[in-house]
């Protein structure tokens, strides 16, 4: 099962969503036992942006229809905070690290991958252009034109594979695949979350009285992932595999080695877990096995 | 803290007992490592988990151990939503996919305070559940301080020993909120360690008291939680001095100073 | 509950998603039942396109997780079979009538507009640009102005109320509404159908060999409806009622009252029941009784 | 054609039984009106329809009725998936949503052929459930032919009087095809209506043998259905003469002149 991967080998072709494993915290959790058979072939870590963010207010999460929408907030330690604690803890991880990072103009993202590419612990870099959570980021994925001249004036600034990871909040995704493959990037990785919203209950007490809906998630809206999006993920995956060159990572909702072996049969070259992970923190590595069975 | 092993486990249930408006659930887990008083596991059931009204449950959901005897986990359930209804059907023979022990449990007295004579366990609703366990463990001297919100509910108190009791509608114990029953205790004596577990709203008054009497506090905190260890961020209360804490990874017993307020971060509807 | 909406008095604010009831079939079906209480304030045809359509090839319909993936074509018997054959029988429904129609070109619209125009029995024309099945039509629905421009030419060939039902598959859908609404639409309606594939299983018998993957759907990728889309529907439709100045008619995924209700809350006058029907035809009916008590 | 009741009725379900590899389920109906032979219903169980594997049973399943006997309703169902499988774990006194009766049933053999002596009635597997109830009903001379893929569900012929029966492994009845049965018997006397219900291949192989022997067949067919009552169009067969039918409002018993072929068209991996 084993694979090739913008010049890195991997064991397998399964690796986690950005955002939905941090590999830290399950240490502390799970100990040791974390790394004898680490889930996945490569670690993401999540979105990396250069200044600290604290993230959104909660509620963060709502459980929708055969899935979750989630209003993380990317919150994260900066770049700096990332490259002096978490980067040496990562390394140590038995598998390739790919950092994730975002910026909202093509001078940020410039600068977080000059410092990217200076570090020898980072095999990859994913650049987050999807994000529906942050304002920043959405503009520069959905609009073709606008992620290829980006990519042109960040792409020189690292030497390392550079995975741009879409929205799948577009028109036309592989339009945008295309505009990435020209800007530079070495493979494409979706889909995001579908931007989504959910309101607070009714209360059921209480008078008649129309009361003022609000949002349920702190931040306002959210987006979904889980099986509900599965379909949705297997066609624009598809879609961006057939027209692109370049190598192509899906994801979106899959639970089963059947929903990763779908992935992969519509041209993608790894898939990722994520929501699921949640479910089962080994789940990335039970679909490793059953896919190579 | 003890360490979870990796992966979510599918185990067996050995019990289910009603205890007044709440149910008990027992689940064998021989191999399991001890979990420590006010840990917790992301449960599921390896049936019909994914059925019902609206199309959920979906995730795994949260739960205190209430009590670790002859290799079996005890939880306190109550039915509020999809999730606990469903588990709440189990019975003996069937089994439960069980991810855990998780989070950072209560810290022992004699590493709380600096001279803690005693230990006041003050618990709410379903919220008494790792109180029972960690009255267990505790070896000073313990005042129990429950409150229900009814009668059917008080008769959860029989999960702790000597606990004083009362409820929201007088129909057992003291008419009124417990922390009126706490504030008479640290009237009384207020050279204690405080743990508390319960509504955001009775959370909050064990707060301000204990910061008031300057009582060193231990709080153990719910948020809604997709994952359990750590991997989603979605459980996040602010932290004093900015910034969020993890329940599930930091918490979920956090210590009162680490907070400005406990407040209800579900967002349910007044 | 009685809603106005673009000049007509509506006796409840539920009304169907065009192509998920067929009141001609279901009166066969069920008889005169079905006119007792109709399930719906206002019923809309499913799409009409100025030939005959025979459809997609089977199988159309996919059960997906929460939802339904559905490639069914537009089969219609085209403007004129439409206008001699069914108009005449859906005037004795108990409610108005609205016409979905969708042409790939301004001129087709526009005779399409025009033809309906002629007839008394149409209370309303719906303007499908987001179908995901058909080439035709998804692009004008993505591009806010390719879509403001088609509306402008082809607006005053009707002086009914003409309402736009835009395409999911966008960038930014409320850019979309607002073209629409500067293009002359009376009223928006969304969501349609997410684009979704699903490939044909595996076969769990035979030999080893790779087999080849082919969709499942006879026509290639579809729409996902039901459920799972539901928090994507309140996303896109709060988006757009909250710049639109026009009614938003508000669907995706409504099962229950309390899905309505949402839509309402974020600013629908009406909302629309579609996959939900297929299961129970009376759906439409027990929301609006529901909403109302 | 029976009309349906105009929504979908919560029924109790008043036996459950098996029949080798079958369940023949009964559901009480007493106010429903009688399904002509042919007709099928539209059901999901009132629990847990939406739970198990892959997130599915979602939209209701279409059945064949099998009997109309006392007000109540029988299937007979095979459990080939998410949603047979929980309709075959129901057992007397749960409900069933019930939508039907629905579709065009067969037509009777004076309406069809011109000096028809007898009716034959093909049926293949769980196809056999239709021709049940139109035993039930003929009054002409009958002649039964059913086959199964193995003994087990030759079992399944009990639920016609009098049935020559084949199985392909040859564990019951004559060892091969029900279509051998059928050349046999046209062979014998070729005037004869031709009722048959099964899966594709042995229709298509009824379809192109009737039109060989001039013998008109009356197809009961099955597609995949969301809805059953005409609203989805996602049920079609290609139509003789180009275009589709809907095999829920136009069949599921279609003329065999109507069709060209008849083919698998749920897309199963060979
Ligand atoms: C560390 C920890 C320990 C816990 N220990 C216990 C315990 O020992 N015993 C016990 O009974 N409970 C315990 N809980 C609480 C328990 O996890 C919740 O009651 C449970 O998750 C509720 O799930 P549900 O499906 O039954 O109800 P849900 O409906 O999921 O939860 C009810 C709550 O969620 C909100 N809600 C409603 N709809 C949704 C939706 N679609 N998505 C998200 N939220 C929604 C409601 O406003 C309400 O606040 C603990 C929680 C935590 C975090
Ligand atoms: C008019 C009519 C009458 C019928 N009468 C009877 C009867 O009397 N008795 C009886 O047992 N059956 C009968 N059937 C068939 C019955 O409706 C199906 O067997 C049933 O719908 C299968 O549902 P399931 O959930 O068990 O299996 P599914 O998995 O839904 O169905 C199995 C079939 O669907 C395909 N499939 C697999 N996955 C999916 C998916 N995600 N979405 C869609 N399709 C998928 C498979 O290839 C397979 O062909 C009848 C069908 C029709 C149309
Ligand atoms: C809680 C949560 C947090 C996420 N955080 C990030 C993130 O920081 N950066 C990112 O690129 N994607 C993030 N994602 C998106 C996932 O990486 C993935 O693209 C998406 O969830 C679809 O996959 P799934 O259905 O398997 O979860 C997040 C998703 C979830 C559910
Ligand atoms: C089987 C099916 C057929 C549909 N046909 C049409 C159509 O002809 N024209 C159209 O504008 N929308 C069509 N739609 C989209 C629906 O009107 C609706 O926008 C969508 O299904 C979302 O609503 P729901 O989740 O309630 O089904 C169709 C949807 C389904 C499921
Ligand atoms: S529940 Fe996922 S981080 Fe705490
Ligand atoms: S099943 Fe919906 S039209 Fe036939």
């Amino acid at each position: 099962m084993s694979v090739e991967f913008c010049g890195l080998r991997l064991v397998h072709p399964v690796i986690n969503g950005s955002g939905t494993f941090d590999a830290l915290a399950a240490r502390e959790a799970f100990g040791t036992a974390l790394n004898v058979e680490f889930p996945f072939a490569a670690y993401v870590s999540k979105t990396i942006t250069l200044e600290p963010r604290r993230g959104n207010p909660p509620p963060r999460l709502w459980e929708a229809s055969g899935g979750l929408v989630n209003s993380i907030g990317l919150p994260n330690k900066g770049l700096e905070g990332y490259l002096a604690e978490d980067l040496p803890a990562l390394a140590s991880l038995p598998v390739p690290l790919i950092t994730n990072v975002m910026g909202s103009t093509a001078a940020e993202i410039s600068e977080l991958l000059e410092a990217c590419d200076a570090r020898a612990e980072i095999a990859a870099v994913e650049l987050n252009v999807s994000c529906p959570n942050v304002k920043t980021g959405l503009d520069i994925g959905a609009d073709p034109r606008q992620l290829e001249e980006v990519l042109r004036t960040v792409r020189p600034r690292t030497g390392k594979p550079l995975i741009v990871k879409l929205t799948p909040n577009a028109a036309d995704v592989s339009a945008c695949a295309l505009a990435a493959e020209a800007g530079g990037a070495n493979a494409v990785s979706l889909i995001n979350t579908l931007r989504a919203l959910v309101l607070r209950p009714v209360s059921r007490k209480g008078p008649s009285a129309v009361p003022e809906r609000r949002p349920w998630l702190g931040a306002g809206t959210g987006g979904l992932s889980g099986p509900a999006i599965r379909a949705v993920a297997l066609a624009q995956v598809a879609a961006v595999a057939e027209r692109a060159q370049i190598p192509v990572i899906g994801m979106g909702g899959v639970s089963t080695a059947a929903h990763a072996r779908d992935l992969l049969d519509v041209g993608a070259r790894l898939v990722a877990v994520g929501t699921e992970s949640f479910r089962d923190p080994v789940a990335g590595a039970k679909i490793a096995r059953e896919l190579a069975g | 803290m003890s360490k979870a092993p990796f992966g979510r486990r599918l185990l067996r249930v050995t019990g289910m007992d009603e205890l007044g408006a709440y149910r008990v659930l027992r689940v064998a887990d021989p191999d399991g490592p001890e979990p420590e008083p006010g840990q917790f596991a992301m449960l599921t059931t390896a049936e019909r988990w994914g059925a019902g009204e609206n199309e959920r449950p979906y995730l795994a959901r949260a739960f205190s151990f209430a009590r670790w005897r002859d290799g079996q986990a005890h939880y306190l359930l109550e039915d509020v939503g999809p999730g606990t209804k469903r588990l709440c059907e189990l019975s003996a023979g069937e089994e439960v996919w069980t991810l855990g022990p998780l989070g950072q449990g209560f810290t022992a007295p004699g590493r709380v305070g600096p001279h803690p004579r005693r230990a006041i366990l003050v618990g709410g609703g379903v919220g008494i559940a790792p109180l029972a366990i960690l009255q267990d463990a505790l070896e000073c001297e313990v005042t129990v301080l429950l409150g229900f919100r009814d009668g059917a509910r008080a008769v959860g108190a029989a999960l702790l020993d000597g606990a004083q009791v009362a409820t929201d509608d007088g129909s057992a114990g003291y008419h009124g909120l417990v922390t009126d029953l706490l504030a008479a205790e640290l009237q009384r004596d207020p050279a204690a360690v405080v743990y508390s577990c319960g509504p955001a709203g009775m959370l909050e008054g064990v707060r301000a008291m204990c910061a008031q009497s300057g009582t060193p506090a231990q709080l153990a905190l719910e948020a809604g939680m997709a994952c359990g260890f750590g991997a989603c961020f979605g459980c996040v209360v602010p932290r004093h001095g900015g910034g969020y804490l993890r329940v599930c990874v930091d918490g979920p017993v956090i210590d009162a100073a680490e907070l400005d307020v406990v407040e209800e971060h579900n967002g349910a509807p007044a």
